[in-house]
């Protein structure tokens, strides 16, 4: 209770700052310790943000398991995979981005950033091949959505090898919820990468200056989290959007 | 001034002879629940006095006057642990006290008489079993449990009778339930207590509690002559349900003859016991609730019946206890030319012709 | 004799500091781009109190409306939109940033020993989404208005209302980012930022609620940030997650919206409670009775509050037996208060009590708290919320929490720190007045509504039956005489920006850090940051100071 | 109490700090394990999923996703080498998502139960 002495830090003011010490900070310590803290906690919001998604997912597939099961052969297992691929790809280029800022080296952090950010577009561009069919398919749940590939799935070629039985109007109708969640989940967590590409950009920008590989690697670090953390909400989106009931 | 006055005194004498803490007790429940709430008002007012008493008398003797040096004290285990237990020992009894009111409440006696009520903006829609239906209003008779049936056309309202201590919301898309046994006839207030739009505070109505002689005088007054289970076989008809579901052996639905109350296998291995919310489901979302033996072909009615007409088919099969009258329907539907034999059996049939079903007797 | 008493200190020789966080930098600019915690609490002090007059003039139009049992003042669409305003201005923009984001803001720094806040950029930033969400909530109010209610049912909400739900949607979603980042900040100031010494026991009470509400902050808004995106998405595309017709569930909508919500109260009363533990122990001059205890609660009640949501959907055709886990955690949610409650009276036992008006307002505090608190437990009983839920029981419950208590709490906190924040003393007598007509005016106000919703009086009607009139008469009267209790501090605050007496830096003799620096600070808070060597609430350790003080100066 | 100094533990002897701040530094070689084993966890979720197992479909599906979530959370994210504040954190995230998917879900899986 009263350890009084347990805090050890730097003796204050003795010592000369480095450049990017913030004023209020006591030591670069206490800067880079904060601002890993503040980046964890803001992901924790991140978390919740999702949770309510997957609620609302868990929910629905409950309740309307065929619905969801022919919604979800609709997506492209091959896009998923590669796309799935593609991420843990960039969340490795990331962690050796880091890797690279944490030993200075400036060109290998460059390429890394570089690497990361071409991955990240890989991303959404392939997403953008998956939206369109949907949006071609009439998928889009309150555009013109159309349930004709549910209540009449001989009609469609793309899903052959399931073998799915037809799902009676009431049922098919539900396939907009599932179609919802996945554009709401998909397209959020596409949302995060956007954000995180733009300041991507940025960093390669300032990394070819030489900003991170002076030993003050925060940013990258920080980043890095972030980076990570949309990989991870991916890691979970795939199983659940792309994988229920593949077997034909 | 003076004119002021006399109408501030005429509010005062108002209010001082018509003064009250609660609502009257009308219902069988009400002083059950009226126990938990002065417990409570008791248990409140000891606690906040206690509170009250310490701080003024701490205020008084330890006034910087009287008491000019503070004695610094660390606390005490013994007074924590005594307002930790005393306060949860009290709020546990109120939480088992509270649960037990709140399960009578909202588990109805089996033999309740049952009441539809449908709430949409900005009015209640009671409907008898007997047909008989009611804007704003709910005639009840006195010492009969009666069970309401509520669901809600747009969004949600709450069905509110402040004298029976009893509330429930009416949700879009789903049956709740609650029950009452009136005990003093007379006329109560009726409230929609979830805010649901401009005229939220017009959704109001008034409960009237009759002797069992004025109800069922009420009851044969305003009859429209249809029965709520009539009217459920008519639309039954229109809406060809008999062609599938006539308890014949070679047809395509299960015979629908004592349904209600049983438990069903479903295709999906699952159990489920045919009440008012099952039966309404499988209307609107067959998919979800086929009979095991039986192929998923029912196409659902969603959109096509409004709740009062799924009401009456929910009606109508609840009281199905053979399918003599299905058959009935449909030999004769079957003799007609296409088309028309709709229109027949949904315009003529049912209108009283062969004794009232067992449904409407049985009020 | 021992000096833990020690009146004002001789105002006479006391003098503003020349050079304080007010006077470094002028200029409009220097104020807008100030990364300065003390600064930023300052614009945000101003803007909440802007916002409270907003929402207190609607409160005041509900009020009048309700005199009559007609609805004729106003038609009913404009009823609702004004109790639909009222309830967003107080709620988002009022109580939850109310104590946090001004006196937390400004205070939180200080009681640690630090500099600033750990994000001082962030801080600033959170402050920017505030005035853009109250701005958009503005904008809501002129074109047109909103008539949802603040809970913003569904399917109500998103379908059958065509009035702005989409830019007050968007208003709070903005809103809740900026108190995310508010609670993030303090987080991460409290886990990092403490002084030399500053162990987590030895730190104010106060610091502790803050700590409490802002993991509620961080942990809960977001959810209510997804709720509100998908109101929105439901309103724009019609995608059916909320939809009954299309196979949503509308009470999804409130599980996620009172995850958030119900924590929200928390949120709101934390603080407060942070400044009444201040308080009370610095007019009794004693150490709070049972520090642990109180510290703990306040993590109790933010870890316990995670757990009660349901509570708000007892009567919706939520499962019984849910109904039943989430009643009981509500029982246990209590216990937290009723321990503080109690600590607080204790802490005046055998103390060497005073009664300026920061100490009126905490009695204030504890006694509408009590009732608060303990009524709120009739509607955790399931039993008796069948009765009481959605009637002006609740009405009045939530009011005794919110304004008999946070409000209490924060006009308490805002005159216990005006000499710290200002450098000057708010007028005493006026202000003794103005706490005693809060509490008559509180009380006319709302104990009526209790015997209202008993008498089952539902919330949010613009015509009621005749015989509630007298009742809501009463309740009319006594928000009246409130006006009044909450117009007389804006007056002589203002007044003794100017010509109060100059304070000194510690003229309540607390013992807290941020009293031992000058009042107003400086901007770098600390010439040396402090090394914290006893606990809190030492008021030994301030008597000896305060000899050594004495020491010196006579020396000198 | 404190978290100040928990972050200067170091875990394995190779570790080769060459900068004035205490990070732990994780080697190349350990991000090349990891994304190799995350490489083929996707193959294996993918697998898994083309085979009939009922109810074990989504639970191993939803196994392999967390498994997977938990290598990126403790090397990519080095939580395995932060302090235990990062770890409480991590933690606490993951009991309040479970906080609310549970509790929600423990009104929606009930309300079966009963007719109400």
């Amino acid at each position: 209770m009263s350890d009084s002495t347990a805090i050890a830090q730097t003796p204050h003011g003795t010592h000369e700052h480095p450049p990017y010490q913030r004023h209020h900070f006591e030591s670069m310590d206490q800067q880079v310790d904060a601002t890993g803290f503040a980046m964890w906690l803001f992901l924790l919001t991140e978390i919740m943000f999702f949770g309510g998604l997957f609620t609302a997912y868990l929910i629905y597939r409950n309740w309307y398991f065929p619905a969801f099961v022919a919604g979800s052969h609709q997506l492209n297992i091959f896009w998923g995979s590669l796309n799935t691929l593609v991420l843990i790809s960039s969340s490795f280029t990331m962690a050796m981005g880091v890797w690279c800022a944490e030993m200075r080296k400036q060109g290998a952090l460059v390429l890394c950033l570089v690497l990361t950010f071409i991955l990240g577009i890989g991303f959404l561009g392939i997403k953008t091949i998956e939206y369109k069919e949907k949006f071609e398919k009439h998928h889009v749940p309150g555009l013109h959505f159309s349930v004709k590939s549910f209540v009449d799935p001989a009609s469609d070629p793309d899903i052959a090898q399931y073998h799915d039985k037809p799902l009676r109007l009431d049922m098919a109708r539900h396939t907009e919820l599932y179609f919802f969640l996945y554009f709401a989940m998909t397209g959020m967590h596409a949302l995060h990468m956007i954000i995180g590409i733009g300041i991507l950009g940025f960093m390669i920008f300032r990394a070819r200056a030489g900003a991170y590989t002076t030993g003050h690697i925060t940013f990258v670090e920080n980043f890095g989290l972030y980076w990570h953390f949309v990989d991870i909400i991916w890691i979970f989106l795939f199983p659940l959007l792309y994988l229920i009931s593949r077997h034909g | 001034m003076n004119h002021i006055s006399q109408v501030l005194w005429q509010f005062l004498i108002k209010w001082l002879t018509n003064f009250q803490l609660y609502p009257p007790e009308a219902s069988k429940i009400a002083p059950q629940m009226d126990a938990l709430y002065f417990f409570m008002v008791l248990v409140s007012l000891i606690g906040l006095t206690i509170v009250i008493l310490l701080v003024v008398s701490f205020s008084i003797l330890y006034s910087k006057k009287r008491h000019p040096v503070a004695v610094q004290i660390e606390g005490s285990t013994l007074l924590e642990a005594t307002w930790t237990i005393i306060p949860l020992g009290l709020f546990l009894i109120m939480f088992v006290w509270g649960a037990l009111i709140y399960f009578r409440v909202y588990t109805p006696p089996a033999n309740a008489m049952n009441i539809y009520v449908v709430g949409k903006q900005w009015m209640w829609k009671a409907e008898h079993p007997g047909g008989q239906h009611e804007i704003n209003a709910l005639h009840i008779p006195v010492g009969r449990p009666v069970q309401l049936t509520l669901i809600s056309q747009d969004v949600f309202h709450s069905f509110s009778i402040p004298a029976f201590r009893v509330k429930r919301e009416a949700i879009p898309g789903r049956y709740t339930t609650v029950w009452f046994e009136a005990t003093t006839p007379g006329t109560y207030h009726l409230f929609c207590t979830q805010y649901c739009g401009t005229n939220h505070s017009a959704m109001i109505g008034d409960i009237v509690v009759m002797t069992p002689e004025d109800f069922k005088r009420w009851l044969a007054e305003s009859t429209s002559g249809m029965s709520l289970a009539q009217n459920g076989e008519r639309l039954f008809a229109s809406l060809s349900c008999n062609a599938c579901h006539n308890g014949r052996a070679d047809s395509r639905g299960p015979s629908l003859a004592n349904v209600y109350g049983s438990k069903l296998t479903l295709t999906s291995g699952q159990t489920a016991t045919a009440d008012e919310a099952y039966l309404r489901e499988s209307i609107l979302n067959p998919s979800d609730h086929v009979t095991q033996g039986f192929a998923p072909i029912m196409p659902t009615y969603q959109g096509q019946i409004s709740e009062d007409g799924v009401i009456a088919l929910v009606e109508y099969i609840k009281n199905l206890d053979s399918n003599y009258r299905v058959d009935q329907t449909l030999n004769t539907t079957g003799l007609l030319p296409e088309g028309e034999g709709r229109a027949a059996s949904a315009g003529t049939k049912p209108a009283g012709q062969t004794p009232a079903a067992k449904g409407t007797v049985k009020q | 004799m021992s000096s833990t008493i020690v009146s004002l200190p001789d105002q006479s020789t006391a003098r503003i500091p020349k050079t304080n966080f007010i006077t470094k930098e002028n200029g409009l600019l220097s104020w807008l781009l100030t990364s300065d915690h003390k600064r930023i609490a300052i614009l945000y002090l101003i803007s909440i109190t802007f916002f409270f007059f907003i929402g207190g003039a609607m409160a005041g139009l509900i009020r009048l409306e309700l005199l009559t049992p007609q609805s004729d003042l106003m038609a009913t669409d404009t009823y609702n939109k004004v109790f639909t305003m009222h309830g967003v201005i107080m709620i988002f923009l009022f109580l939850v940033p109310s104590v946090p984001a001004t006196l937390g803001n400004f205070l939180i720094p200080l009681m640690l020993g630090a500099k600033d806040l750990a994000l001082p950029k962030v801080n600033l930033l959170s402050w920017y989404l505030y005035v853009v969400g109250g701005i958009m909530v503005l904008y809501t109010m002129v074109s047109g208005g909103v008539d949802t209610g603040w809970t913003f049912t569904t399917p109500l909400s998103t379908h059958y209302l065509n009035t702005n739900v989409i830019s007050t949607g968007l208003a709070i979603f903005v809103a809740g980012f900026s108190s995310i980042f508010t609670g993030l900040n303090f987080i991460v100031t409290i886990h990092k930022m403490r002084a030399p010494g500053m162990t987590w026991f030895r730190m104010p009470l106060f610091v502790w609620a803050h700590y409490a509400a802002s993991i509620l902050m961080v942990l809960g808004t977001p959810v209510l940030a997804i709720a509100i995106v998908l109101v929105l998405l439901e309103r724009t595309v019609g995608i059916g997650v909320f939809d009954p017709t299309k196979g949503g569930d509308p009470l999804l909508f409130q599980h996620l919206f009172w995850f958030y919500s119900h924590p929200a109260v928390y949120i709101m009363i934390l603080p407060g409670m942070g400044v009444i533990s201040e308080v009370i122990s610095t007019f009794s001059r004693k150490r709070v009775f049972g520090y642990t205890a109180v510290a703990f609660s306040s993590v109790a009640i933010a870890v316990f509050g995670f757990f009660v949501w349901e509570h708000h959907m007892f009567i919706m055709g939520v499962s019984n037996y849910s109904m039943l886990v989430f009643s009981l955690l509500t029982m246990l949610v209590a216990v937290p208060s009723a321990i503080k409650i109690f600590n607080w009276t204790f802490t005046l036992y055998k103390g060497s009590i005073t009664f300026e008006t920061p100490m009126l307002y905490a009695f204030g505090f504890m006694g509408l708290f009590t009732i608060g608190g303990l009524t709120g437990v009739f509607l955790a009983s399931s039993g008796t919320d069948i009765h009481l839920t959605e009637t002006y029981f609740i009405v009045a419950h939530f009011h005794f929490v919110m304004v008999g208590g946070m409000l209490m709490a924060f006009l308490s906190g805002i005159h216990f720190w005006w000499p710290k924040i200002t450098g000057r003393m708010y007028p005493e007598k006026i202000s003794q007045l103005a706490a005693l007509i809060t509490f008559i005016g509180f009380n006319f106000t709302f104990f009526p509504q209790f015997i209202l919703g008993t008498l089952g009086m539902p919330r949010r009607y613009a015509a009621y039956p005749p015989e509630f009139q007298i009742l809501n008469v009463f309740s009319t009267a006594g928000a009246t005489i409130l006006g009044v209790g909450y117009l007389l501090p804006i007056l002589y605050l203002t007044w003794s920006l100017k010509y109060g007496e100059i304070a000194g830096n510690n003229p309540w003799q607390a013992t807290g850090l941020e009293w031992q620096i000058q009042s107003p600070p400086l901007t770098e808070n600390f010439i040396e940051i402090p090394i914290m060597d006893h606990d809190a609430y030492d008021y030994e350790w301030l008597e000896r100071q305060n000899q050594k003080e004495k020491e010196v100066t006579s020396v000198g | 109490m404190s978290e100040h100094q928990e972050q200067h533990e170091h875990h394995e002897p190779d570790n080769r700090d060459v900068h004035d701040t205490d990070f732990h530094v994780v080697s190349p070689v350990t991000y090349i394990i990891v994304f190799s084993v995350l490489l083929v966890l996707t193959g294996v979720t993918v697998l898994a999923s083309l085979f009939d197992l009922n109810a074990w479909n989504p639970i191993i599906a939803l196994f392999i996703a967390c498994v997977k979530a938990t290598t990126v959370v403790l090397f990519f994210m080095h939580v395995k080498y932060s302090s235990r504040l990062t770890k409480l954190t991590v933690g606490a995230g993951l009991f309040t998502f479970l906080i609310l998917i549970g509790m929600t879900m423990s009104d929606y899986f009930t309300r079966a139960w009963g007719r109400w």
